[in-house]
């Protein structure tokens, strides 16, 4: 027997033949194909029970009521709570992102410490115990070295205990430096002092039951303000109810607006007197208020006979001709609006609140206030409604002699001072006063930061953080690696907010006296803990006086405490309403004679002549100068962009279109008429200048703004969070700069002049 | 045919042709070999290489358990009130009874002191495990259907122990699934067969139609 | 056309947009990624490279200031019922049946697994509706977590598009089951996530054969259209608008031809 | 005894030299395995591909690949079923040159799906209304019937030939060719026609729709009358080519007239048909979907508008029809040959319009702007690699096979 080559061959074709009469090949096959079905790679979700929690979401201060569906302990998708009255289920692209936070790369794990540079961002972490003992043994040092004055606290909001946590902390601690950032409830609150003698009481509309809505460049429908309030409130908009939009670019809200008045920006107040001017010349409206329950409407005289001039007679001279001629809108336009508004069943006039740059502008507010009280619709169903936030059940915070000494000095950011008597914060004022500082005068030498991103979010961007980062000693409480962060010396990472407890003010323009609870929906994370107890527990380190006016166990036990009986309620439902109705015309109004004052005598004016008084038309200029600026450059708040503390979460820089950002180039929109003068087409690059600084952008030409204004989106170019949003696009904030008003020290700019320029 | 009719002459006439039966029949053993050896391998050998025995963490005695609960397979396997399905129990529904060594059960033991005290869930496997994008619902089948849990898990509901476990080293699937036979004829082995033609095959006998693809993949 | 399984009732599921009403928030498109595991990168301005269920379009009317306005329109898939009722362009294209037409709910299926990634789908489909997976999903961070077990992460290489959240469809039919009476599933009790999400209320979702369903009455206004309605392609999603030139800009007309709900009338 | 490795009777360059022809191709093919390597490993991300343009260059390529491969199945027909002798003398190269375009065709297709692990799903799975299916059986039959085809042809090389087993075979497989090319003129009569049904079917894409004629969407005539059009004269370029290269004369003038000549009247009655359906497509097709024909031409970023039809129809598509009809033009051999390039850049556009084109087309017409897409490396390196593909294969083929039957007689 021979076995040669054929042999082998032979055998080979046997094996051939006979394997694929066998499962292998076929086997194979397929499992392969099931394996890239199931690659290891490719996460298979988990599944399990599910529940479903209420809370409410923080990452803006819009205060929905929101439900989290949840599978063990994984929170697995949130949607708007129908039954929460402050949106009734409308809920924000950033609401519906959240999760993206909570389990997000931007988050901050542990307590960390600074290692390297200031803003390099290298940190360390350590343990809680080191790290509020180290934040204790500073500020101990500090006050033992008597300037507990120094101490600074900038804060994103003043209302809810948290805030009041921080502000008790100062107070016990010596330091007058609590620092709300600027909102537009700045001018509101100085309006509601003026007109109608309220301090710190919230001014609200009441969007969901006005049938015809004035809005002088309130980002309704733009994500600003109480976005899930507003959008619901729009939702209801069928047939007979109105929304007028006034303002210089087709926004959004201007987008779905009935009309929309392109009126030049920072002219709104002209147009609220012109409207004014046509209700009072033809007696539209409502005489029972403004006979019954209000002052200084007609000319009057006052205790030592001085005759004054009333709100009738400074209207009069705003003719719609006037006003067409400041505004750039055409005067029957003016003419059907006031009319068409006076003639609504409840028309709200609004202001403020919701824009992107709220511009302080008193006089603006006034008008607007005053429109409300022309047609009778303050604190009514569709109108204008004030009301307090409720009061805690907080015992009197215990102050030692360096605390009483301390807290009586004047303030770093001027606020309160003589020159600006009538404000409470002037967080924009702060650069300058620091950068004007030396080292060892340097008036703030601690610097706490809660729900707040100051470093990212105060105009003129660049020379804040440099400001910022000559206070020696930094303190986070930020949940994720933000720009302020990002420059702090310790972070003191604060639970997501389906973490923790945490009450949750009614909404700054919300018109409803509503507080809600936001709850734990998972279980921490990470190495974070509740800012409360985190606060308490440093009180306690500094002992003495301080430590005696944090009395309790933990955060969660003083919230307990603060709420007393509507704890109860707000646990259960996650919101307590504590006041039903607003108070009626003759309790409403705290002013000297207890009526609506639309002659403010309280005001602090620049000038003493009436009209510096009354809410006239006053031409503002803004930062820059006219020949090298012509044109203005106004940021915008889009719906898909988080512009606050809190920068985009992925889903939403998603959903940005690509004429908006494309990779890391931001698009400014100009009118192409604009754009031809500048010889500039769709998509080109160029360079913007203004007075505080330069970037590089591309050009979307958009007809809807107005002439010689440049709209930047607010949000982006990001330095910090992660590489989802960050190093993408130009913060506009680097690009403003802020003008204060002579009287408040409000930043009172609308926008700043720029020059466009083909690069 | 071809155009190249010069190339015929040209056939070389050197060819190895002595004892050409004899050689005949050798290569055709060779060819039988090569062929048997295939077949052995395939049919054998591979199933053996393609699975893999994964041990349970606990053995455990579904017997037992029935004898002790109200409920049949429903006491621990049981509808939610949104319609799905528990599964296996977790570890907090096992606690309910065994939060001690109750009896003398060396597996009893294990289960308490490996999980219920370190707090741990038992990773137990899952036979009749499909992937994830496969959508089943235990509701129609059995509320809207009326069948019965042995229809699909086999007879595991009176067992004293625990099956062998194997899984497809390539896809990480049950052996289950494909069935064990690796032919899949005849009588399943265990339980019914779950590939995708399986199902499929059940709702064209019961349905009338195979369904749409959503009706079954998410 | 699948022939319908025995036991189940034919439905007809089917959307209305008003365009008046939308605001162009975006909170659908964020409300369907996180319905719907849909994954994300660091770069998403190529919008060519963007997976979205739902995107939402800024249409201008092309006018000068002040006289510009603008529509925001959300565009998912528009589950097009197609020739014959049950052959959409996509369906009839894809090799080895990846997507289906679901005739017991007209709902236009993907199921990526059977999906070999060829394209010719996303070549048959004028909306532009069908995404590609270019790239593996990567969940950063704890982000996996998150992820929902109704919907099926995807993998590289394969077709996914909008489902009209079919897992929904699925979760009210088995609570229908267990409940003893698997045809009872009222409008309310399947919702898309994009319906539940929009905050001004212009998205309307339910079954149109339905008179008890809004959008059975909605679809008949003389102001509804669909997009490309001209192609044959029968979508299932409706659009309303009182505006002309919004109903131009979302179908081809020639110069002398009107949109329905104007023809025969004056601009 | 030593046996020639060559085909009995014809000279052959050394091998130092044949090398050093083959290392440009070799080169080419490495950087297109890398390229294939990365598309693979990384996905289609390592492409320019994008949403819009789910199909691109490589789908072009295939679809101009698989029409110019038709010269083997039209030349099959022509050889076997119809009988015309002459073709058999050219019959092995365009069995060789679809060897080439086939493999070529389904390896770009296998790059050019997401999951090529579950490439099979087309046939397990298959959707018996999908053109695409259609197109992958015949395809993937059609080239093993070229493969059968092209055995007989292998097998004549002298070293094989030695072989008294292999000898038999070929001879048994010369007398039974003429039912595989039966096969294939069948199946690529099929596939050439499906290929013109995957735009035709698309009745989302006014642009490339095509309206049934009895069941079919006219496409599918006209690719297949296309393909059996220009197919024919591609092989006969290539060999004009490889005569070229090769410096010497492989086939008779008369059997290149004759393919011109078949080819010509093929070229002019598909234009006719082409230009019809061109004009019901323009005049009623897209007006009854609200587009005017020119909506498809203007505006296009490439600047190229009405031109590319222009260009395909009368300069690439009646002019070299024209040429090719008359004695004179087939004659004349630089027009016969300019004609048939004329007449393959013809089929190419009519196969880019008919992918890219459609894609590119904005149909939303609040999006006015065309998508634009170029193709990256990786892309254009594997759609050249069937030209260096081709050259090894066919080097090798004539090197060692007796492609060409007058090759001994005409060179002496």
């Amino acid at each position: 027997m021979k076995i040669d080559r054929r042999c082998f061959l032979s055998l080979a074709g046997g094996l051939a033949v006979g394997h694929l009469l066998t499962p292998i090949p076929w086997k194979i096959t397929d499992d392969i194909a099931i394996w890239t079905q199931n690659w290891p790679w490719t996460p298979v979700p988990e599944t399990g029970p599910v529940t479903w929690k209420n809370t409410v979401c923080t990452l803006c201060a819009g205060g929905c009521g929101i439900k989290v569906r949840t599978i063990r302990d994984r929170a697995i998708k949130i949607e708007g709570r129908t039954d929460h009255p402050v949106n009734k289920g409308s809920l924000c692209p950033l609401g519906y992102a959240s999760l993206q936070y909570l389990y997000g790369p931007s988050r901050v794990k542990t307590p960390m410490r600074r290692t390297g540079e200031r803003g390099s961002g290298q940190f360390e972490a350590i343990s809680w115990d080191e790290a509020i003992s180290e934040v204790s043994g500073k500020l101990d040092a500090l006050r033992k070295n008597g300037r507990a004055h120094t101490l600074a606290c900038i804060s994103g909001s003043d209302k809810g205990t948290v805030p009041v946590l921080f502000k008790r902390f100062l107070d016990a601690y010596g330091s007058p430096n609590f620092i709300r950032t600027p909102s537009g409830r700045d001018a509101h609150e100085i309006a509601a002092y003026l007109a109608q003698g309220h301090k710190d009481k919230n001014i609200g509309f009441d969007l969901e039951n006005a049938t015809f809505i004035l809005s002088f460049g309130c980002g309704l429908l733009d994500g600003s303000g109480a976005p899930g309030y507003q959008f619901n409130a729009y939702s209801r908009f069928d047939k007979g109810r109105t929304l007028v939009q006034v303002e210089p670019r087709l926004s959004n809200t201007a987008a779905r607006a009935k009309k929309w008045l392109p009126a030049k920006p920072g002219t709104e107040g002209a147009l609220a007197l012109g409207v004014a001017h046509v209700i009072v010349k033809n007696g539209l409206y409502d005489a029972d208020f403004i006979n019954g329950y209000a002052f200084g409407f007609e000319d009057w005289t006052d205790e030592g006979g001085n005759i004054h001039m009333g709100f009738k007679s400074l209207v009069n001279e705003y003719t719609p001709q006037k006003v067409s001629a400041i505004t750039g809108l055409d005067a029957n336009a003016i003419e059907s609006l006031a009319r068409d508004f006076a003639r609504a069943e409840k028309p709200v006039a609004v202001c403020g609140y919701n824009e992107c740059k709220p511009s302080a502008n008193i006089d603006k507010t006034l008008a607007v206030h005053a429109l409300n009280a022309l047609v009778g619709n303050i604190n009514q169903a569709g109108g204008m409604i004030v009301f307090a936030d409720p009061e805690y059940a907080v015992s009197e915070v215990r102050k030692d002699r360096i605390a009483t000494e301390g807290t009586a000095k004047p303030r770093a950011d001027m606020a309160g001072t003589d020159r600006y008597p009538q404000s409470r914060y002037l967080l924009d004022l702060l650069p300058e006063v620091l950068m004007g500082a030396n080292e060892n005068n340097l008036p703030v030498q601690a610097l706490m930061v809660t729900g707040a991103n100051p470093v990212y979010t105060t105009e003129n961007s660049e020379t804040a953080r440099a400001a910022f980062a000559k206070i020696p000693f930094i303190v986070s409480f930020s949940s994720f690696m933000d720009e302020t962060a990002k420059l702090a010396d310790i972070i003191l990472p604060d639970h997501h907010f389906l973490e923790g407890y945490r009450d949750v003010p009614a909404p700054d323009g919300v018109g409803k006296a509503v507080t809600s609870l936001s709850a734990p929906v998972v279980k921490p994370q990470y190495d974070t803990r509740n800012t409360g107890d985190v606060i308490i527990d440093i009180a306690r380190s500094l002992g003495g006086t301080i430590g005696e006016s944090f009395p309790w166990k933990d955060y969660d036990t003083f919230l307990k405490q603060a709420f007393k009986e509507h704890y109860r309620d707000l646990s259960r439902n996650g919101y307590v309403i504590h006041a039903e109705k607003p108070l009626p015309w003759d309790r409403a109004f705290a002013t000297e004679n207890g009526k609506y004052a639309f002659y403010p005598t309280r005001r602090h004016a620049a000038g003493t002549d009436d009209k510096s008084r009354l809410p006239a038309y006053r031409e503002l200029d803004i930062p820059g100068d006219k020949a090298n600026g012509t044109l203005a450059l106004i940021p915008y708040k889009s719906p898909r962009i988080a512009a606050g503390a809190v920068a985009n979460p992925p889903f939403m820089t998603k959903t940005i279109d690509a004429n908006v950002l494309k990779k890391e180039m931001l698009f400014i929109q100009i009118n192409p008429e604009t754009a031809r003068g500048l010889n500039l087409r769709q998509g080109d690059t160029a360079v913007i200048r203004t007075p505080a600084g330069e970037a590089r952008v591309r050009v979307n030409l958009f007809d809807g703004v107005m002439p010689g204004i440049v709209a930047m989106p607010a949000g982006l170019g990001h330095t910090a969070f992660s590489k989802f949003i960050a190093d993408k696009g130009v913060n506009v904030n680097a690009l403003l700069k802020p003008s204060a008003d002579p009287a408040y020290g409000l930043n009172a700019a609308w926008g700043v002049r720029a020059s466009l320029q083909k690069a | 045919m071809s155009t190249q009719t010069d190339n015929t002459s040209n056939t070389p006439s050197n060819a190895p042709s002595p004892k050409k039966g004899a050689t005949g029949w050798v290569i055709l053993a060779f060819f039988v070999i090569g062929f048997g050896f295939s077949l052995l391998g395939g049919w054998v050998g591979f199933p053996n290489m393609l699975y893999k025995e994964v041990p349970h963490p606990i053995d455990f005695n579904h017997a037992l358990h029935m004898d002790l609960v109200f409920d049949g397979c429903n006491s621990c396997h049981y509808f939610r009130a949104d319609g799905s399905f528990s599964g296996a129990p977790t570890l907090n529904e096992c606690r309910d009874c065994h939060q001690f060594v109750m009896g003398t059960d060396p597996n009893e033991e294990k289960f308490v002191e490996e999980y219920v005290l370190q707090d741990k869930e038992v990773p137990w496997n899952i036979f009749a495990k499909q992937p994830d994008n496969v959508y089943f619902s235990h509701a129609p089948h059995v509320k809207g259907a009326g069948m019965d849990c042995a229809a699909c898990h086999g007879d595991i509901g009176t067992s004293e122990s625990l099956r062998p476990y194997q899984e497809n080293r390539i896809t990480g699937y049950s052996r289950d699934i494909w069935g064990w036979e690796m032919s899949r004829l005849g009588e399943p082995k265990y339980a019914p067969r779950m590939k995708m033609m399986d199902c499929v095959n059940c709702h064209v006998e019961q349905t009338d139609s195979k369904g749409s693809c959503f009706q079954c993949h998410k | 056309m699948e022939k319908l399984p025995s036991h189940t009732k034919a439905r007809h599921f089917g959307m209305v947009i008003d365009l008046d009403k939308c605001t162009g928030c975006a909170s659908c498109m964020v409300a369907c990624y996180s319905e719907n595991n849909v994954s994300f990168r660091d770069e998403e301005s190529i919008k060519l490279l963007s997976i979205n269920w739902i995107q939402v379009y800024k249409i201008t009317n092309g006018k000068p200031f002040p006289d510009t306005e603008v529509c925001y329109l959300p565009q998912p898939c528009m589950q097009c019922d197609g020739k014959d009722f049950g052959h959409p362009p996509c369906v009839s294209v894809c090799p080895a049946v990846a997507t289906d037409f679901d005739t017991p709910t007209g709902i236009v299926s993907q199921i990526p697994v059977r999906c070999f990634g060829c394209r010719y789908c996303m070549a048959a489909c004028p909306y532009h509706a069908r995404k590609f997976n270019w790239w593996d999903p990567v969940w950063p961070a704890d982000m996996e977590r998150y992820l929902s077990p109704d919907v099926s992460p995807r993998m590289r290489g394969v077709i996914e598009k909008c489902t009209f959240c079919y897992h929904r469809f699925q979760r009210a039919r088995q609570q229908a089951y267990y409940k003893g009476d698997a045809e009872n599933i009222k409008e309310a009790d399947y919702q898309t996530a994009c319906t539940q999400a929009c905050p001004s209320g212009a998205i309307t979702f339910g079954d149109m054969d339905n008179p008890d369903h809004a959008v059975y009455t909605l679809k008949k206004s003389r102001y509804a259209f669909r997009l490309l309605e001209r192609l044959g392609t029968q979508p299932s999603v409706y659009y309303l608008s009182t505006r002309k030139w919004v109903h131009r800009a979302c179908d081809n007309y020639l110069e002398h031809e009107e949109p329905a709900a104007f023809a025969g009338k004056s601009a | 005894m030593t046996t020639s490795a060559f085909p009995e009777g014809v000279k052959r360059c050394s091998s130092g030299k044949f090398i050093l022809w083959l290392l440009p191709a070799f080169l080419v093919l490495l950087i297109a395995a890398y390229a294939m390597f990365r598309v693979w490993f990384y996905g289609l991300n390592q492409t320019n591909m994008n949403d819009a343009y789910g199909f691109a260059i490589w789908i072009w390529a295939d679809l101009a690949v698989i029409a110019l491969g038709g010269g083997a199945f039209f030349s099959g027909f022509l050889a076997y079923l119809v009988g015309v002798k002459k073709v058999k003398n050219i019959i092995n190269f365009a069995v060789v040159l679809g060897v080439v375009c086939y493999t070529s065709a389904l390896i770009l297709l296998g790059l050019d799906v997401g999951q090529p692990l579950r490439g099979w799903f087309i046939f397990w799975h298959a959707n018996i209304h999908s053109m695409l299916t259609e197109v992958a059986f015949c395809l993937t039959i059609y080239l093993g019937v070229l493969i059968v085809e092209f055995i007989p042809v292998i097998l004549e090389n002298p070293k094989i030939q030695k072989i008294r087993f292999f000898h038999h075979l070929s001879h048994n497989m010369h007398e039974i060719m003429a039912v595989f090319a039966a096969t294939g003129v069948f199946l690529s009569f099929f596939h050439q026609g499906s290929l013109g049904g995957v735009p035709g079917v698309l009745y989302g894409r006014p642009f490339a729709f095509r309206e049934g004629l009895f069941i079919w969407p006219w496409t599918f005539f006209l690719f297949t009358w296309s393909a059996a059009a220009v197919g024919p004269l591609f092989t006969a370029t290539m060999c004009r080519l490889t005569e070229f290269i090769t410096q010497k004369k492989l086939v008779k003038d008369d059997v290149y007239e004759l393919l011109a000549k078949i080819s010509g009247w093929m070229l002019l009655t598909y234009i006719i048909a082409k230009s019809l359906d061109t004009i019901y497509w323009a005049t009623v097709t897209a007006p009854a979907r609200g587009f005017a024909f020119m909506d498809f031409y203007s505006n296009n970023p490439a600047y190229y508008g009405v031109w590319i039809l222009i260009a395909e129809i009368v300069i690439c598509g009646f002019l070299p029809a024209l040429i090719l009809i008359t004695q004179k033009g087939r004659e004349n051999k630089k027009l016969l040959f300019g004609a048939a390039i004329l007449a393959i850049i013809g089929l190419c556009i009519n196969r880019w319009v008919m992918v890219l084109q459609v894609l590119a087309a904005p149909l939303k017409p609040f999006q006015e702007e065309w998508f634009v897409y170029s193709p990256a490396w990786t892309e254009v390196i594997t759609t050249i690699m069937p030209i260096a593909y081709g050259i090894v294969l066919i080097s090798i083929a004539y090197r060692y096979l007796p492609l060409f039957p007058q090759e001994k007689e005409l060179n002496p």
